[in-house]
């Protein structure tokens, strides 16, 4: 039958790209696999990342333990399969040892999964900040240089209670693991610190319409605290400010970062004066974060100023790098020596020291900000205070912060 | 279920096949039947004659239950069946065929005829190809005979020609045991010597399968039936032999002089 | 037993003359009570104890505006798609897509010119445009191919969402709408009062009752020239009998393109309206598309009438759903579907083949 | 219609089942068993046994669609259906449900659940014809990817399970490279050859029959609706068994295993291989994966939907039957017969 024998032709095809690209992994040079999101609505996004490790890899010269370095890309769309998908890809077919990657949170505790099964290769993370990638039932080859959500709201909680005067707040977040983790960050200290949240209103990611969820906020609290990302966030704001919303806001990393402040439209005024913390801080003036952002802005299409993923994506990209001179590139004990490296490093960043705890996560500074107009007129965020050497219990006592139990919709409550 | 339909086989002999008292239909405002009565005796080869619009295929329509009449009864060998669902009708025995030929386009015209036998017969349903010993194959081979497509059997029912197509819809009407069977317009569309082939199909049928003929062919109409019944504006009007009805002036002014078109 | 069933299906098609009310009765009823309930909210006082099951008396009244206009943009979207469907029994599933061309299109006209009103037009003519092109160049071509057109429109949708993609990258776009048509208007309901007994009054955003206003005008267009005019009434009757409307010798082709036209142009035009009163993304398209094929399923295929009934239906529960069981609101208008489609297949306003 | 004509082969009477054994099925079969022989893991798996999957699923497609005239937007859906079954009453690492059911149990009631459902769907489908369904499909779809999303009790919500794992049996993972890609075979061979056997079945024919005109079958005394009803039931146990497979493939399942796009792409893929027979949705997905897999290495994988859905386009335009019917037409063709192409 003639079908077969296409079948055949195809399957021959398949089965003879196979071989060369087997054969295709050299001695000199060395290929690090770095994923991220590359299709979908988060393109930008995961071009931004590519930008963050590419500017590691300008910084070494293209060159790391005596070895020629060269990025394969990974794509995902954003969603955990497809994560696992292109991971599989990387490491299996095009053989790399170590992966960068990848991007969003539920991917990162994916591509934790598929690490286990491939004890040889070594993962670090890219931006992804899901507290379970690394805090609960860890692999031993993933490792995180980046820190994650719930690290990112510290000191905001207390900032919110005892500086700003907020004894009461409502929340409006996506419903999802990544707000569920900023929430339990910004909970965790408010609560502690005596603040009360009588609401909590989830709204399902791509809500549009938001003016029926702000009409339903209560009254009687003294400020907002948003963790929405991207389109929600701008459609969020702007509907707020429609409505003439009176009570101020407090952002989480994703809702105040430049992908939307830089959104075209009029929301100054709602924003202006906004709190919020996270791994970064746009008018951060150290000489290591400038010179990080000049190097940042030599790349391709960069933004005015790198987002987190940026950075996350650099601050790990550099960290692969950094273990490889350690290791002088030999790999060829399965990546042990290199992975106990990896454990080892402590290495300055832009944004200050990163070190990693017994599970892999990194301890390293966090940012209160607030966003400001710069001179310019653009909108952003305003160092107001450094938090330093954040580690994942947010320094609390391990297992009390265990006994908090996983995020979720209704974990904490402090009404 | 089985036994009952045998049960009212049975009981059936000796009445009529089909007895229509009173049937009236319409939509919304428009009437399209109204007040048929009509008693038809099992094995009687009746005619249905009328202009377009007269009403014949509504009641069809109306006896198969492709749609409820509005009023009136209808039984068939004395059995009430005016509320039945059509293929409880099927399988009293009630059969038809469609003035467009309704048939399946990508099948051949054995598997078409084999389809149409096992409707009829227990265990329509079945996850085995059947073999060519089955039941309903064998009579699809007969029918096939029957309505001379032998040759076709193995042809796609898409690629037959219109007046091949007009012979399954009466092989498909013949499947299991018929005991009455509508034909709207079979000649439609046809060539004279299609039609000599239809007209010879049709007196072949065994003398028990009574059945009523919508037909603009008056050649064809009269020489196949006994009985002659007349529509017009949804109402009988006339009824007579073959004989009375090709020589009674009215119906000659009314319909044959130029009503048809 | 038959003539009960078939009764009851007269009764349901609005031809019952039998006894009990007729629908006629219904549907006054009906209206005395809306504009009863109306009234009551117009001027009582909101009891303590709605407070525990509305959450607030603002809330509630939010919630029902809100679903005002986001049915009023829905029917936008939806009308085209309706009677695209009726009219060809083609499914456009590049809907949505026409939606978010429209509203980038609109977005850049007017940020160049700085005239809102000419990206409303823009959005407008220029997916009347495309509409028509994909007329001749694609559906033209399959006529009469029903399945391959609608696949068809899938690949058309997968491409165009790339495309723009590529063009408009993954950022949130916000449509500015002129300052008159922007700030709040105080509308007499009251929500609250103040301890001296003056009595406040909600507020809302002025911007969405001019879309809802949209929205009832050009329903209100549709349905006149659909009874009014020549070529409406060619519509109707090729999407009651598509065979005829053939047949009678009319141009058929000239009756197909203007209707495609009108649809993807209202996908357009809701495009810019949609994204001025809320924010413009990839994955819109997809949004409202399903929001489409929903509003249109419930209403009944076909029929712009139905059409405004399901968006009305769509649009109200979602918003009430969203504040009051935020959990499965999204579920919610599904449900409704399938509550429908096992109800009356054909949807409410269609009518049954 | 002529994308969902099934080109009737003659001789319904012949006792065997002859169009198994040729000289294609043969060779095929040769080449697929010594495939793992030649060719790595991750082509093994990643392409082989991955495709395989999928084609089962598009396969499911194809005998609603191609036999029975139904276009479903959910066949996704249902083998995600049973990858939650597996993930629920199975092992998973989520810490949520799992009950640690044995896979002899688990397999069934995955299967079987899918397949009920597939039902259920099939039930409100039936009520609307051609056209309508896809629509009212794809809402469907829809309603169960936003449900799946939203409900932590039953679907632990937008992470979903992870952690699935392969039974061990005989001593053998079964999720190892070449283990899995002959457990996806033989369950995929059995799917094609129950799918073409049962196409001249009489409910074959009868799901044809219906699919070219339900009212004569109506009028020949079958029960159209319940024919329509068990057509998806079938196809839901297809769709079922590969999410089963689905599952241990890729070790978790989320709602986004059964979004939107995934939906879409299974309609992509049986459309690109052809409805005409059952070997198309294979062809289609294979195609499909390695244009997925390989698009990044060749054209960047930014404008990935683009290509793939030119490629649709392009396909529907030029040959509604999809590769097969590409074949059909330019292939070497010895034995070609004039009957078939209508």
């Amino acid at each position: 039958m003639s079908i077969a024998r296409r079948t055949i032709l195809a399957l021959a095809l398949a089965a003879g790209v196979a071989l060369p690209a087997m054969t295709a992994a050299e001695a000199e040079t060395l290929k690090i696999g770095v994923l991220a999101t590359f299709e979908g609505a988060f393109t930008v996004l995961g071009e931004d990342s590519e930008r963050g490790a590419l500017t590691a890899l300008d910084e070494f010269a293209h060159k790391a333990g005596g070895k020629d370095i060269e990025f394969i890309r990974g794509s995902s769309d954003a969603s955990p399969d497809s994560a696992v998908r292109a991971a599989r890809k990387l490491v299996e077919q095009d053989g790399v040892k170590i992966l960068i990657g990848p991007l969003s949170g539920d991917e990162g505790i994916a591509v934790k999964e598929y690490a286990k099964t491939k004890p040889d290769v070594t993962f670090i993370n890219g931006s992804s900040a899901a507290q379970d990638t690394t805090f609960r039932n860890p692999a031993p080859n993933f490792f995180r240089f980046s820190t994650d959500g719930a690290q990112w709201m510290a000191g905001l909680g207390t900032y919110a209670f005892k500086d700003k005067g907020y004894k009461s707040v409502a929340v409006v977040a996506e419903d999802y693991s990544f707000p569920y983790t900023q929430v339990f960050g910004f909970m965790a200290e408010f609560c502690k610190a005596g603040g009360h949240v009588p609401s909590k209103s989830w709204v399902p990611i791509g809500t549009k319409d938001f003016s029926s969820v702000i009409a339903a906020l209560p009254d009687k609290v003294d400020a907002i605290y948003v963790a929405l990302g991207g389109a929600d966030a701008v459609n969020f704001l702007s509907q707020y400010q429609q409505a003439g919303g009176q009570a101020p806001l407090i952002g989480g990393s994703i809702t105040v970062d430049q992908t939307v402040l830089t959104t075209k439209g009029k929301l100054h005024d709602v924003l202006i004066g906004t709190p919020s913390a996270g791994p970064t801080a746009d008018t951060l003036d150290t000489p290591e974060w400038k010179a990080f952002v000049d190097e940042y802005k030599k790349q391709k299409g960069a933004f005015p100023s790198p987002s987190l993923f940026a950075h996350a994506y650099y601050v790990n990209a550099k960290a692969a790098l950094l273990a490889l001179n350690e290791v002088k590139g030999d790999l060829s004990d399965g990546g042990k020596a290199y992975r106990a490296a990896l454990a080892k490093l402590s290495f300055m960043t832009p944004t200050g020291k990163v070190s990693l705890d017994q599970n892999r996560e990194a301890i390293a500074d966090i940012f209160l900000t607030e966003v400001t107009q710069g001179p310019d007129g653009a909108l952003l965020n305003k160092l107001v205070k450094r938090i330093p050497q954040v580690n994942q219990t947010l320094g609390i006592d391990e297992a009390a912060f265990r006994a908090l139990g996983t995020v979720s919709r209704d974990n904490p409550r402090c009404p | 279920m089985a036994s009952s339909i045998a049960a009212s086989r049975l009981q059936g002999t000796g009445t009529n096949a089909l007895e229509l008292d009173n049937v009236g239909r319409h939509f919304g405002a428009l009437v399209a039947l109204s007040g048929i009565t009509m008693r038809i005796a099992a094995g009687a080869r009746r005619a249905v004659l009328g202009s377009n619009g007269a009403g014949k295929t509504t009641l069809f329509n109306a006896i198969t239950g492709d749609f409820l009449p509005s009023y009136g009864r209808i039984r068939f060998f004395g059995e009430d069946i005016t509320g039945l669902a059509p293929q409880e009708r099927i399988r009293r025995g009630l059969r038809r065929t469609y003035q467009i030929s309704q048939l399946f386009r990508n099948l051949s015209v054995r598997d078409s005829v084999y389809l149409a036998c096992r409707g009829v017969s227990n265990g329509r349903f079945s996850l085995v190809r059947p073999g060519a010993g089955d039941g309903a194959m064998l009579q699809a081979e007969s029918i096939l005979h029957a309505v001379h497509l032998d040759a076709e059997a193995d042809v796609l029912v898409g690629t037959l020609s219109h007046g091949e197509q007009r012979q399954l819809e009466i092989a498909l009407a013949l499947a299991g045991a018929p005991r009455f069977i509508l034909f709207d317009e079979p000649a439609a569309g046809l060539s004279p010597t299609e039609r000599r082939d239809l007209i010879e199909i049709l007196n072949a049928l065994p003398r028990h399968i009574g059945f009523v003929i919508i037909e603009h062919d008056l050649d064809v109409a009269l020489r196949v039936s006994d009985y002659v019944s007349m529509m017009h504006n949804g109402r009988l009007f006339k009824e007579g032999t073959p004989e009375e009805i090709e020589n009674d002036a009215e119906v000659q002014q009314i319909y044959l002089g130029g009503g048809h078109g | 037993m038959s003539d009960n069933a078939d009764q009851g299906r007269q009764a349901l098609i609005g031809s019952g003359t039998g006894g009990g009310l007729t629908l006629r009765q219904v549907r006054t009823l009906f209206w005395l009570i809306v504009a009863a309930a109306l009234a009551w909210l117009f001027i009582a006082r909101w009891p303590e104890w709605l407070d525990g099951l509305l959450i607030s008396k603002k809330a509630f009244l939010s919630a029902i505006l809100n679903g005002l206009t986001l049915a009023g943009l829905y029917f936008l979207v939806a009308s085209g798609f309706t009677l695209v469907f009726g009219l060809m029994r083609n499914v456009n599933l590049a809907h949505g897509s026409l939606y978010l061309l429209g509203a980038y299109i609109g977005y850049e006209v007017a940020t160049v010119t700085g005239v809102w009103l000419l990206g409303v037009a823009a959005g407008f003519v220029v997916l009347a445009v495309v509409g028509l092109v994909m007329q001749i160049l694609i559906f033209r071509r399959l006529e009469g191919d029903d399945l391959r057109q609608t696949l068809v429109t899938i690949g058309i949708s997968i491409v165009a969402a790339d495309l723009m993609l590529a063009v408009w990258s993954g950022s949130t776009y916000q449509i500015s709408p002129p300052d008159w048509l922007q700030g709040a208007v105080k509308l007499p309901f009251a929500t609250a009062y103040r301890s001296n007994g003056s009595v406040i009054y909600l507020t809302y955003p002025f911007y969405r009752l001019v879309v809802f206003a949209a929205a009832v005008a050009i329903g209100l267009g549709l349905w006149l020239m659909l009874n009014r005019t020549r070529i409406g009434m060619m519509i109707r009757a090729g999407v009651d009998d598509r065979a005829m409307l053939a047949a009678s010798g009319k141009n058929v082709h000239l009756i197909f393109a203007t209707v495609f036209a009108i649809g993807a142009g209202l996908a357009g035009f809701a495009g810019v309206v949609g994204g001025s009163a809320l924010s413009v993304a990839p994955g819109e398209d997809v949004r409202y598309l399903l929001a489409s094929l929903v509003v249109v399923i419930v209403g009944g295929m076909g029929s712009v009438t139905g059409a405004a009934i399901g968006a009305l239906i769509i649009g109200l529960s979602e918003q009430i759903g969203l504040v009051y069981f935020p959990t499965y609101g999204v579920v919610l208008t599904f449900v409704i579907m399938v509550v429908t489609l096992s109800i009356r297949p054909q949807g409410l306003m269609g009518r049954a083949r | 219609m002529s994308l969902l004509t099934e080109v009737g082969s003659p001789a319904a009477s012949r006792p065997h089942f002859p169009e198994l054994f040729t000289q294609g099925h043969a060779l095929l079969g040769f080449v697929l068993l010594v495939y793992p022989a030649l060719a790595s893991d991750f082509f093994v798996t990643q392409i082989g046994a991955y495709s395989l999957i999928v084609g089962l699923i598009a396969l499911s497609l194809m005998v609603l669609a191609g036999y029975g005239g139904m276009v479903s937007m959910a066949q996704i859906t249902i083998a995600g259906a049973a990858a939650y079954v597996v993930a629920i009453l199975g092992d998973n690492n989520s810490g949520v449900h799992g009950l640690g059911w044995s896979w002899w149990i688990v397999v069934p009631v995955a299967a079987g659940s899918a397949s009920v459902l597939s039902a259920i769907f099939g039930w409100i489908a039936v009520r609307t014809e051609g056209i309508y369904t896809i629509m009212i499909t794809l809402a469907i779809a829809t309603a169960c990817f936003y449900f799946t999303q939203q409900n932590y009790a039953l679907f632990n919500g937008f992470p979903g399970y992870s952690g699935l794992r392969a039974p061990t049996v005989l001593g053998v993972y079964w999720r190892d490279p070449q283990p899995f890609y002959y457990l996806c075979l033989t369950v995929a061979a059995i799917g094609y050859v129950a799918v073409l056997y049962a196409a001249r079945s009489t409910f074959g024919l009868t799901l044809q029959a219906i699919r070219d005109n339900p009212r004569r079958m109506r009028a020949i005394g079958f029960d159209v609706t319940a024919h329509k009803v068990f057509a998806w039931w079938l196809a839901g146990l297809l769709a079922g068994v590969a999410g089963v497979l689905l599952a241990w493939f890729n070790g978790r399942v989320s709602p986004g295993t059964i979004a939107v796009a995934p939906a879409i792409n299974i309609l992509v893929v049986a459309v690109i291989g052809g409805l005409r027979h059952p070997i198309g949705p294979f062809v289609g997905a294979l195609v499909v994966v390695v244009i997925q897999t390989f698009a990044i290495d060749i054209v960047g994988a930014e404008r990935f939907n683009t290509l793939i859905g030119l490629f649709f386009l392009v396909i529907v335009f030029i040959s509604p039957d999809g590769i097969l019917g590409l074949w059909a037409r330019y292939g070497p063709h010895p034995e070609r017969d004039g009957k078939t192409s209508g």
